[in-house]
Order: structure tokens, then sequence, then C-alpha cells
């Protein structure tokens, strides 16, 4: 009971933050260069940070099943991976839509977007393998192992922009920041109240997502029961 | 702008609509749990 | 025999299987040269007992020990020990009779393997076969050669997970003379069967598996079948 | 020491049984030449397929390798013997590192079969000066695709679907081999109008990371194969 209404307050505390973060961005001073455009920023900084640190939960949560056989983890693993992989689902139909007006085409083989596409077909491939193992005491144990294996795109996604010459703006560079002129303060402060947010929605979704799992599960062993 | 409009409404859209597959799903299957809980504790008695 | 500690001591064994519990806080002794049949209703978790015995499947909690060794610290020492018989072949089809046992005999790290092929090879009766494809053999030279893949290393102990179930009567009458030399060779050997008449007739002691758990076991003086079907299906029947 | 001697027994048992029906090799060289025939179909003008011929190879080169790692562990899997190697005293490592080092030699022969046929169709000029450069491309990405797909053979195996399972997740993964191996071989194969410090200075950026694949996955395998192969 108690669970559920700390599920139910972060919930709420993630959707008036990302509401009190949209109005913060549209606040924010306009960029000298860039205009409205640069707006983008403040939004898809943080969205785009959220699979990283799903699939990396993923990561750390195999590790954790196969070291403590614990389902937990698995099941954490499991609903990790399914909410990164909707929020990097929405977050490459944003990048296709936004590539048309400012490189004209809709789909560049551009290296960050090339290995967020990769990243969302292996995790893709990872639910699938969740559910193409029928054997539930084997399951837990191959996701796993494929959990870990997966993990390699996520620090070859992020490190593309550095490791590539790209046309994909690159913000958090040492000599920037040396110069201050990575982000300015007012512009900051909206970047992290979003983070902020998106890093409880996600929170939040994955509460909510293990808990249909547990339900689900507990729903089967009454309906069990009830048949035996 | 159109294309910043659409982009942001794509992204919340497929947001919201996961939101809500979640909330509906553990709706439904909060209602099946109390069922079934009633079932048994009836058969039990 | 109460005086030796037991070669074989599982203690509140548990296994699940996802949420469900196939081995419930079973626990069973077994003395060395003891030759223990198991039976039990189809899913009690008899082979699910013994592939957790021969160290290829894991347990919840509980503990074995075999010999002295602890099963989840030193599972290479007791493979050493044990041979694995059940209707699974366990055999390459492309390779040979010959390659099948040299493969296994250098898995096993058997210093000659040769002569211990060629004499297994007579005993099963496939001497002459020794050069052929494995799969061109018939389904009962099958099994007999892999019963001469269990034995390679001469192992202490042998489990035999249902060992007669589609047997042809060669084979069978082959296994039946081998489980004698066994009983003689001071081997300790765990069967599991539902064949009362098959389970009895080599067997110096029983236990019967319902629900996960031992429900019956006697040491020595065995009844004949006829009172044992009863006992049976007073322990396992409204399970089975 | 008997570590290796176990190694060494598998692969031994893997070489006979795939010698004596020689299905997983002929399959895999039949598919390779057909790829390289389809292309030239699909492209159609020499000049475009002097552009993409590295490609070409690689991607023939990986569907041939997805089709032998299909197999590697079917023989397993019938008759249970994975059940009987897993009774043996040995490592489980073993048994991973045995199988992968059977698919790299057959990923192997069949290469060393394919090469100099992909030369006759699609290379006009020698490369031949450059040839031990492209053996240790070949070999360092045969390591990493066997490394990988050996570990994901044996996921995919355990499946409801198992031959549909292993492409979806053993072609992301590889990604990176495929670029690096695309990459330094097309250095190779147009060595003669690169001006050589430049070349060398690409070519080892492209093999390092291939070493580093191969090790990371190497590692990854060995530490996680067990978990994949008990019960």
């Amino acid at each position: 009971m108690k669970d559920r209404v700390t599920r139910r307050l972060l919930g709420m505390a993630s959707f008036i933050g990302i509401f009190i973060s949209l109005y913060t961005v549209f606040r924010a001073p306009l960029d000298k260069n860039l205009g409205i455009v640069q707006k983008i920023f403040y939004i898809h900084f943080p969205v785009a940070i959220v699979p990283y640190f799903a699939f990396f939960v993923v990561f750390v949560c195999s590790i954790l099943y196969l070291k403590t056989r614990d389902r937990k983890w698995d099941k954490i693993a499991y609903a990790s991976a399914e909410i990164g992989l909707v929020i990097d689902t929405a977050l490459l139909v944003t990048g296709t839509i936004f590539n048309k007006p400012t490189w004209g085409v809709w789909w560049v083989w551009e290296p960050r977007i090339t290995t967020s596409l990769i990243m969302w077909l292996l995790y893709a491939g990872y639910l699938m393998l969740h559910f193409s193992v029928g054997d539930i005491e084997r399951r837990p144990r191959l996701t796993a192992v494929f959990g870990i294996v997966a993990f390699i795109s996520v620090p070859i996604s992020f490190m593309s922009i550095r490791w590539w010459r790209t046309a994909h703006p690159l913000i958090f560079t040492p000599a920037k920041i040396a110069l201050g002129e990575a982000l300015d303060m007012q512009m900051w402060i909206p970047t992290l109240i979003f983070l902020a947010s998106m890093t409880l929605f996600y929170v939040y979704l994955l509460g909510q997502r293990v808990n249909m799992i547990n339900l689900q599960e507990e729903i089967q062993d009454l309906k069990d029961e009830i048949g035996g | 702008m159109s294309y910043f409009e659409a982009a942001y409404f794509a992204a919340w859209l497929i947001l919201f609509l996961y939101v809500f597959y979640i909330e509906r799903k553990l709706a439904v299957l909060g209602r099946d749990l109390n069922h079934l809980k009633e079932v048994v504790k009836r058969e039990k008695s | 025999m109460s005086k030796t500690p037991p070669f074989i001591c599982i203690d509140s064994l548990d296994k699940d299987f996802g949420r469900r519990k196939v081995l419930n806080g079973l626990s069973l002794d077994v003395c060395k040269g003891e030759f223990l049949t198991i039976f039990g209703p189809n899913g009690a978790g008899k082979t699910t007992l013994l592939r957790i015995l021969s160290t290829l499947s894991g347990f919840s909690s509980g503990s074995i020990v075999i010999d002295g060794f602890e099963i989840k610290e030193n599972p290479a020492e007791i493979r050493e020990k044990i041979g694995f018989i059940s209707h699974n072949l366990l055999l390459y089809k492309d390779l040979n009779a010959y390659e099948n046992l040299r493969f296994y005999g250098k898995m096993y790290n058997i210093p000659s393997p040769e002569n211990r092929i060629s004499e297994l090879l007579q005993k099963v009766e496939l001497d002459h076969r020794k050069f052929d494809v494995v799969g061109s053999f018939s389904r009962g030279m099958q099994q007999r050669l892999s019963i001469a893949r269990a034995l390679l290393h001469n192992p202490e102990i042998i489990f035999l997970d249902e060992p007669f179930s589609g047997l042809d009567v060669h084979a069978s009458g082959v296994l039946d003379d081998m489980l004698e030399d066994f009983k003689k060779g001071n081997h300790t050997l765990i069967m599991t069967t539902h064949n009362i008449e098959i389970g009895l007739a080599h067997a110096n002691s029983v236990a019967i598996l319902s629900g996960g758990k031992i429900v019956y076991s006697k040491r020595g003086n065995l009844p004949d079948s006829d009172d044992f079907k009863s006992i049976y299906y007073e322990y396992a029947g409204d399970k089975a | 020491m008997s570590y290796l001697r176990h190694i060494m027994a598998l692969v031994q048992k893997d070489i006979i049984a795939e010698l004596r029906t020689k299905e997983m090799l002929n399959s895999m060289l039949i598919f390779a030449l057909l790829t390289m025939v389809m292309f030239n179909f699909a492209f159609g003008s020499s000049s475009a397929m002097k552009a993409v011929s590295s490609g070409l190879l690689w991607i023939a080169f990986l569907f041939a390798s997805l089709l032998g790692l299909n197999r590697i562990f079917v023989h397993e899997k019938d008759e249970n013997c994975l059940d009987g190697l897993m009774l043996c005293p040995i490592d489980r490592s073993a048994i991973y590192f045995s199988k992968a080092i059977s698919s790299f030699i057959f990923l192997s022969l069949v290469e060393i079969i394919a090469l100099p046929i992909f030369t006759i169709f699609f290379i006009q000029e020698s490369f031949l000066s450059h040839l031990w450069l492209l053996i240790i491309i070949l070999v360092l990405s045969n390591i990493g695709l066997s490394v990988v797909g050996t570990l994901l053979s044996a996921i995919s195996i355990n499946t409801k679907a198992r031959d549909l399972m292993l492409p979806i997740l053993f072609l992301p993964v590889i990604v990176p081999i495929l670029v690096a191996a695309v990459k330094s071989t097309e250095l190779v194969l147009s060595v003669s109008s690169i001006d050589t410090q430049q070349f060398w200075i690409d070519i080892t950026v492209w093999l390092r990371t291939l070493a580093i694949y191969d090790i990371i996955f190497a590692l990854v395998g060995f530490l996680t194969f067990e978990y994949v192969i008990e019960e």
C-alpha cells in the first residue's frame, strides 16, 4: 500500500517537474546564433541521457542477477530495457523529424544517430530474446548475458561524436567548458531541472513496470492455485 | 517551426501512450488480482 | 553400516523451477556400496534430483556432500567420480564408436585409454563395430555404447535415470549383468524408475520420492514387489 | 595444461565430425560465393563494384559465418551431448573456447577458398604486396566474429526460433567489426594510391579497434558462458 502511494507521488512529481522545466525552457533567453532551434537542446539532451542510463541499469542488474540469482534484478533489468527502448524510440523519432529543417533530409547516416539506431536494434533484440525463451528458469540467465553483451553499444554511441568528427553538436568538450562557453548559467538551470524530472520520470516508470511484472506473477500463482 | 512542433508532439505522444499503457494495464491487473483473491477466499470457506 | 559416515549426504535440498518448487526440503543419506532405487510418480522430481547430484543442475538451497566434497565448491572432483546413464545417448553420431570413447577418455584424463576402450567395447559386445559411425548403429547398439561411455572413467558412483526405458532385450541384458557386477565391486548406485519389478530386482535399499520429498525409505530386507506396491500406493498413490 | 588438452580434444572432435559430413563448410562456402555473384547482378557495372568491393567481401563472409555459427551447437543439442560435456571434469570455459576455435577454423577455411575467387571476380590489379596485412585483418575479424558468435549461438540455441534469433542478436553486436574490417580492407585494396604515412596511421587505428573488440568479447564470453549453458 505504501509502495503504491510512493509510486503515485513519484509519477506526479515527475509530471510537475516536466511541466516546470518546459516552462523554464521557454523563459530562457534565446541563443544569439541559433535562435529558437537551440531550445531543442534543453529537451533533447535530458531525453537522450535517459536511455543511456536505462541501458546502464540493464547492464548492472544483469551482472547482479548472475551474481546473486535474485529474480528482483532480472525484473528491474527487463523493465529498464523496455523503458529505455521506448524513450530511445521517442528520441529517434524526434531526431528524424528534426533533421529535415536542420540538414534538409529525414535521415542522416551520422555516427550518433546511427549508433543510437544500433542501440535501439540491440535492445529490441533483448526484448525479443526475453519473449522467445520459453523456459522460465533459463530465461533470466540468457537475457542477463545478452544484457551484458549489448551494453557495448552504449559507450560506443556515447563516445561516437567524440571519436568521429561529425555534424552532431557537441556541447561538452574540455576546451569549451574551460572557456565557460559550454552553456551559460541561465541555460544550465532549465537543463538540469529537465534532467532531474526526466530521471524521476524514469524511476516512476521503472517502479510501475516492475510492479506490473509482480502483479502478473501473483495472478499466475493464484490461477495455478485455483487450477490445481 | 512546424517541424519543431511535430517533433515534440511525436515524442511526447510516444511517452504518453507508454504511460497510458502501463497505468491501464496496472488497473486491469489490480482488478483481476482482487477478483482472484475473492475466488480463492470463497473456495476456502 | 550406520557407523561409517554416509557417502552421499543430502540435507534439506530445495529446487525452485521458476516459481514452482520441484524439490522441497529433500534429505537423504546413501552409504558406500549401497544400491538405492528411488521410486516416484512422474514429475516427482526424480530426474531433477539426479541431475543436481551429478552437478548438471544447480539448486536453490540446502547442501550436498559427496565423499567429503561439497558439491558447489568442488564440482570437478565429484564429476570424476560419477557416471551417469540415462535414456539420452550423449554420443556424437558423426563420430565412430572408438572416436566417441577416445574423446570422452581425453575429457576424463584417462592415462591409457586404448585398453580401457577395447575392454568396454567387448563388455557391451560392440567390438566388431568399433570403427563404424554411431549414426549407423541401431538404437539398441547406441544405448549399449552409451553405457560404455558412462563407465569409461571407472566411476565409483553411478546414477541411472530410468535406464531401462526404451532398451531392447539385448541392451537391458547387458545392463542387468553390469548392475550385478557393480554390486559386487562395491560401487554406489542410485537408480530412479517407476517400474517396481525392475527397481526391486537389484536394489538393496529403496526410497519413494513424492511431492519433492522422500516420503519413505528402507535399507535392507526389502519387501517383495506385491507388498511394495501397496506401500507405494500408500505413500505416493494420491499423487500418482 | 590439462585445460589446453581438453580444448584440443574438443576442437579435434568438432573437426573430425565436420570433415566427415562437410555440411557446414560446404554450405558456408557456396553461400559466400553465391552472395558475391548476387552482388554482381545487383550492382551491375564494374565501376560501382569496385567502390563497394570490400564491403561486399565482408557481407559475404559475415553471412557465411552466421550460417556456420547457427550450426556450431547443433551437434551438442542432438542427443543432449552438451550434458555429456558438462558431466566431464573440465572447466566450462574450455567448451566455450573450443567452440570459438572451431568456428574460427571453419570460417578461415571458407575465407581461404573464397578470397582468391573474390580477387579474380572483382579485383583486377594485384595487392599481393600487402597480402600479409589482409591476413592480419582477416584473423582479427574472425576472432571477433567467433568469440561473439559462439556466445550468442549458445544463447539462441535455447530459444523457440533458434536460427531466427541468432542474426537478430549477432548482427548489431558485430557492427564495430564490420566497420573496422571494411575500412581497413578498403585501405589495403587501394594501397598504391594512398600516401604511405597516412595509410599506416589509418590502418593501425582500425587494427587496434579490432584487437580491443576481440579482447573485450573474449573476456565477456569467458566470464558469462557458464551461465548460458548451466541449468
